[in-house]
């Protein structure tokens, strides 16, 4: 599928357009600068070449010149920095309702485990036309996610999640490559995304899966002992965690804070960190003590504590595994 | 021109033959000497990362990794990107010509510290000494950049050697700015106002700002690491609650102007050869000094786009995207400057002039390729990919190294007392830049079609044009290599240079070729503007002061 | 320095002295206060008043006949700001949403 | 010739050869400056220089301190609170006298007082000895509580000042530590290189080096000493007094 030598890389995604739209016009302008500075350059050189018995003709400089070269090009600048900043903020927020996919990057290799329950190594299948979120983290170095196709990129960082997402508009299997260098086979960290119609992707949907993730995390919860004080009946030693996702939290300190997924994290892992106003700091810590998808099937679980039954992200994600409802805390 | 400091002793006693013997050389505060220390270390250097770079490029000829194995493959570009920045770029024109120049451009006898001069070249030794050890004894592999906490916790390799080395390093280069800035301030000729100095000085100026104010943070940030990867402390690894993103902040806050360390001396030295070979007044003098000025304050402003798809505040990297594009506005006001006085000039094509020529195309090309990387959303795209490596390549190498070379034809005669071959020089600055254009254009496209930087191996469809990229590189090898030969060879049977040969502006050219020891035989007195190529040129001979408009 | 009188420095050296001692004193004292957040900013502003006293009369900044070394000092401060600023520009607004 | 009314136009900064031969009477001055004021002008801009790029390289610790200590401040209030802030203010005093001495010993020095001069050195060196023994005991304390950075670091249930119950994390306390260790261990080793300087301008005002009119060494290293105080009198407050009130 590949062409022996290429000059553009292919268009698989929503922002691919808006970042080659913005590449073009930078082409565009630079071009139009560069042929301006050269030819001029070129003309001068050639034009006011040194010639017996003529003298330079002295010039100071000329202030409203400066001024006028100086906001010009300012001007087109403020245009390209406001058109970039429009591209980039689109994809930094991803959509309600994606599809998620919780991402685990080690040395030398990407683990994708599919908000479903799929789990991939190197390989991440995804349907076309629908947004899919990646719930990135690192277990070792700094990562880097690249889709060359859907101009995306985003680092993994160990110790917190980053976030991504991308829209697939075409069907067909495109490069992921590691772009922050990780080590030894940092050039092998590189795999697939395959990009599905929905009907194969349901088809592949519905392949082996130990159940949602969320419904992993379910039983972590209660392997665990979470259950014991964060309960959701009466008032436990902990906050009681349902509808507590993407909610402001005062904490005992006074300030507020949004629960997203980075700070259910660093409450696992960090409990004292940011005590919610009420309670005491009393939970201990599970640094160390879970690994990373364990972690992620914990998010996983408490932001399914959030969604409404019947949400647009579990009717997808029941439709499309079959699996019963992961929502059934109550 | 005739001045009172043209006076020519029949022995033409200089500062290479009034002594003699390596005790002579290794314990001189001669800023000249000094300045030919730094050319032969500097010039060492050069070759070892070149050689990795050569390395490098034979690898990426196919696909699959077959040269060398993939741990040497990283310690490779690792360490071409350590000595070219650390040992090449940085001391390059500041240390070689700037040492050589400064006080004759401003009519000193030497820097105000000569002795700390001498001391700023033996750190560079010692460090440099280091370095070898560290590559001779396994290298380091975390690429030249140290990211924590790959460096700090995973890295088997000679990080904290490493590290060291360019920790000593940095004094040397502090040391240099700090000379520079005081030996500007307070050593210039009676006469020599600020508006009188050669754009050059105001570059060096500029550069010796940069030196001061950032290399001490990233010495500290190196500090750090070494301590990290010795202790564990935790400040940069996340396991133990410190925050990765913390090293990117302080490494980039001098490593990014550490870029206009590189740049501003050689945009110096191609101001002074196109207004020498357009027998020309700068246009516009005083925004091109200020130009220079305004890049290195707004070159700390911009640290974190570097970081845009890093993982920092979205808020943040929409001020440092914003901050990017100011700095290029003085860059571009210098650009157009340039091309401005070339209008009206009568313009010579000696090879320092092509060399200026070949400086203000690629600069162009990698300042404009700049704004793509500091547009948020297009460098989510071309980050950390060959389309970066192009860029900096095209400014580092096409701006820095272009204008290093340019400068060391320029004051080749003053420096050496021979001339090099005309013809040659010029069929080595062809060469070169056909050649870098050659190997750094494709990795433009490379970038954007996606093939990330720092990879061993790489997926066939990018294979044509990395063939291209590296038949490029031998091209540019042998360009480098020529003027190392014709400069040695002029050494010998060059034939002796007048004490001016370009006609040229700038009281470094008043003085015998040559110099003496202490530069003038009488303090120079300056009484016309700098770049009076006017008068030169009629003959007049600095009868009337000219006045500024 | 030759040109003062010679009395009037030691005056002055001997105050600040005094002054330096004084807020060492009401830094550590302060310290012990629930003043909230305020306890940073005031420890701040003694620390930045004794540097201020040590800079400007020990070290003779301000009878430094020229602007240059005060220019060097602002600069420098200036960067420093610059330093943490910028980097606060992330660490302030990271987890925004 | 050169039109020499023109030469000092302009110049407000550069005191270049206005009497050439000034210099010839004095073996301190170097050749390549043509008067005295030159070239005590440069050596003074140039510690002042060196001066700035100290504060970068503490900058860049200062900055790392400022962004954890917002993140972790209850650690880092637990962590300051186990050192003794007691010994870091007589520090702080100790610093602040030898900094006054210092001043004196430059005064003695212009006013031709060479006895007074050489106690004043002395007395600025044992100041700042005593300020190291004082670290040193704190250091050691520190070592003893196990509170060193590294495989032996134990800072298990320390609370938190002002949340009664709360333990600080000790990850974040070992990185408050580790903060405090570099900062205050780089200051020391400055103190070390200070000492160094002032034992050579003792050496010298032993000789008699020293005069009214040519004194520059002292004013440079009193420069440098004056710094390390200042940069101790931000760490005292920083590193000790977090959150003190009970």
């Amino acid at each position: 599928m590949f062409d022996n030598f290429p000059l553009w890389p292919s268009r698989a995604s929503t922002a691919a357009g808006n970042v080659d739209a913005l590449f073009i016009f930078l082409l565009i302008v630079s071009g139009m600068m560069t042929l301006l500075i050269f030819s001029a350059v070129i003309y001068f050189a050639a034009r006011y070449r040194h010639r017996k018995g003529v003298l330079a003709e002295q010039i100071e400089g000329s202030t409203p010149l400066e001024l006028t070269w100086s906001i010009i090009p300012l001007g087109i600048f403020m245009v390209i920095f406001t058109w970039g900043a429009v591209v980039y903020f689109k994809s930094r927020t991803p959509p309600r309702d994606s599809t998620e996919v919780y991402v685990v990057a080690k040395q030398w290799m990407w683990k994708l485990e599919h908000a479903e329950g799929q789990r991939e190594i190197n390989e991440l299948h995804v349907p076309v036309g629908r947004d899919v979120k990646l719930i990135m983290t690192s277990q070792d170095v700094i990562h880097s996610f690249f889709v060359p196709a859907f101009r995306m990129k985003q680092d993994v960082l160990p110790g917190r999640y980053t976030v991504a997402w991308f829209h697939a508009t075409k069907a067909g299997t495109y490069h992921l490559f590691c772009t922050q260098y990780c080590g030894t086979q940092h050039s092998g960290m590189i795999g697939n995304v395959v990009v599905m119609e929905p009907a194969q992707y349901e088809a592949w949907m519905s392949g082996g899966s130990n159940g949602p993730l969320s419904a992993t995390g379910e039983r972590l919860f209660a392997e665990l002992g979470c259950v014991t004080c964060h309960r959701s009946d009466t008032q436990g030693r902990g906050p009681n965690l349902q509808g507590v996702f993407g909610k402001p939290v005062l904490l005992a300190d006074g300030r507020t804070i949004t629960a997203d997924e980075n700070y259910i994290r660093e409450s696992i892992l960090d409990p004292g960190a940011k005590v919610v106003n009420g309670f005491k700091p009393v939970m201990p810590t599970f640094q160390g003590l879970i690994s990373e998808e364990q972690l992620n099937a914990l998010v996983a679980y408490v932001k399914s504590m959030s969604q409404p039954a019947g949400g647009a992200k579990t009717s997808t994600a029941n439709a499309a595994s079959g699996q019963p409802d992961g929502n059934q805390v109550q | 021109m005739a001045t009172a400091t043209t006076v020519q002793p029949v022995e033409r006693e200089n500062y290479l033959n009034k002594e003699h013997g390596l005790g002579s050389w290794l314990l001189t505060t001669d800023h000249k000497r000094i300045a030919l220390l730094y050319l032969i270390s500097i010039t060492f250097f050069f070759f070892i990362g070149g050689l990795f770079a050569l390395l490098i490029r034979l690898e990426l000829l196919t696909p699959a990794g077959d040269l060398v194995g993939a741990d040497t493959y990283n310690k490779l570009f690792t360490m071409h990107g350590q000595v070219m920045v650390f040992f090449f770029l940085i001391p390059s024109i500041p240390a070689v010509l700037g040492n050589f120049l400064v006080p004759m451009m401003i009519g000193a006898k030497d820097l105000a510290f000569p002795r700390i001069n001498l001391l700023s070249w033996y750190i560079y030794i010692i460090a440099g000494v280091m370095m070898l050890h560290c590559i001779a004894t396994g290298g380091v592999d975390t690429g030249w950049t140290f990211y924590t906490p790959f460096s700090t916790a995973f890295s088997n390799s000679k990080v904290i050697e490493a590290g060291l080395a360019i920790f000593v390093a940095g004094f040397s280069s502090i040391l240099t700015g700090l000379n520079f800035i005081v030996t500007i301030h307070r050593m210039r000729a009676p006469g020599m106002t600020w508006t009188r100095l050669p754009l050059f000085i105001w570059a060096h100026y500029a550069t010796s700002i940069i030196q001061v104010l950032g290399t001490p943070v990233v010495a500290i940030t190196l500090v750090l690491v070494v301590a990290e990867r010795a202790l564990h402390l935790g400040i940069f690894d996340p396991k133990l609650g410190g925050d990765p993103l913390l090293f990117q902040h302080l490494f980039w806050f001098y490593s990014h102007p550490a870029v206009y360390i590189m740049i501003l001396p050689s945009m110096g030295v191609v101001t002074e050869v196109i207004a020498c070979f357009s027998r020309k007044r700068i246009f516009g003098y005083s925004f091109v000094a200020l130009s220079s000025i305004a890049i290195a304050v707004f070159g700390f402003l911009v640290w974190a786009h570097h970081m845009f798809v890093a993982g920092i505040s979205v808020y943040a990297a929409l001020v440092f995207s914003i901050l990017s594009y100011a700095v290029a506005v003085p860059s571009a006001v210098k650009v157009f400057n340039w091309t401005a006085t070339l209008f009206k000039g009568s313009i010579h094509y000696d090879a320092p002039m092509l060399y200026a020529f070949g400086f203000l195309g690629l600069f162009t090309m990698g300042g404009l390729t700049g704004l793509f990387l500091s547009s948020l959303g297009v460098d989510m795209h071309v980050h950390d990919t060959y389309f970066v490596i192009a860029h900096f390549h095209y400014i580092m190498v096409g701006g820095a190294l272009m204008g290093y070379l340019g400068g060391l034809h320029f004051w080749w005669p003053k420096i050496s007392g021979k001339l090099y071959p005309e013809g040659w020089a010029r069929l080595a600055a062809l060469i070169v830049f056909l050649g870098f254009n050659l190997t750094f254009f494709p990795q433009f496209i490379l970038g954007y079609l996606g093939m990330p930087r720092r990879y061993y191996e790489y997926p066939p469809e990018f294979q044509v044009l990395n063939v291209l990229s590296t038949a490029g590189a031998t091209v540019l090898g042998v360009g480098y290599l020529l003027p190392m030969i014709y400069f040695l060879w002029s050494m010998r049977y060059g034939k002796p240079a007048p004490d001016n040969p370009w006609q040229a502006a700038g009281l470094e050219w008043q003085t015998q070729s040559p110099p003496t020891t202490f530069n003038f035989e009488e303090e120079p007195v300056v009484t016309w503007e700098a770049y009076n190529y006017d008068e030169i040129d009629a003959g007049h001979k600095q009868e009337e002061v000219k006045v500024v408009g | 320095m030759s040109d003062h009188s010679k009395s009037s420095p030691l005056v002055t050296y001997f105050s600040v002295w005094i002054a330096l001692l004084v807020g060492t004193f009401l830094t550590y004292e302060v310290a012990k206060i629930d003043l909230g957040v305020f306890n940073s900013a005031v420890a701040l502003i003694i620390a930045t008043t004794k540097a201020l006293l040590v800079a400007l009369f020990f070290m003779h900044l301000k009878g430094a006949s020229e602007k240059l070394l005060k220019l060097v000092v602002i600069s420098t401060i200036f960067f420093l700001f610059i330093l943490m600023a910028l980097a606060m520009a992330d660490y302030g607004t990271r987890y925004w949403s | 010739m050169p039109d020499t009314s023109k030469r000092r136009s302009k110049l407000s900064d550069s005191q270049a050869a206005v009497s050439p031969h000034e210099g010839l009477h004095n073996p301190g001055l170097l050749h390549h400056f043509a008067t005295e004021e030159q070239q005590k002008d440069a050596s003074n801009l140039g510690m002042w220089i060196f001066l700035a790029t100290e504060v970068m390289f503490f900058g860049g610790l200062f900055c790392a301190y400022l962004i954890y200590r917002g993140w972790y401040f209850g650690d880092f209030a637990a962590a300051s609170k186990s050192i003794d802030a007691a010994l870091g203010g007589t520090n702080t005093a100790v610093l602040i006298c030898s900094s006054l001495t210092v001043v004196l010993a430059i005064w003695a020095a212009q006013t031709s007082r060479r006895a007074l001069l050489i106690l004043m050195l002395v007395l600025t060196m044992l100041f700042g000895l005593a300020f190291l023994g004082i670290k040193g005991i704190e250091y050691r304390d520190k070592f003893v509580e196990h509170h060193v950075p590294g495989s032996s670091f134990n800072f298990e249930h320390e609370e938190v000042p002002g949340h009664p119950g709360q333990y600080a994390n000790p990850r974040h306390a070992q990185i408050f530590f580790a903060l405090y260790f570099v900062m205050t261990g780089l200051h020391a080793l400055h103190m070390i290189v200070g000492l160094g300087i002032f034992s050579w301008l003792l050496y010298k005002a032993w000789k008699g080096a020293f005069t009214p009119r040519y004194h520059t060494p002292l004013e440079i290293g009193g420069l440098y000493w004056h710094f390390v105080d200042i940069v101790w009198i931000y760490l005292f407050p920083l590193l000790y007094l977090i959150d003190r009130h009970p």
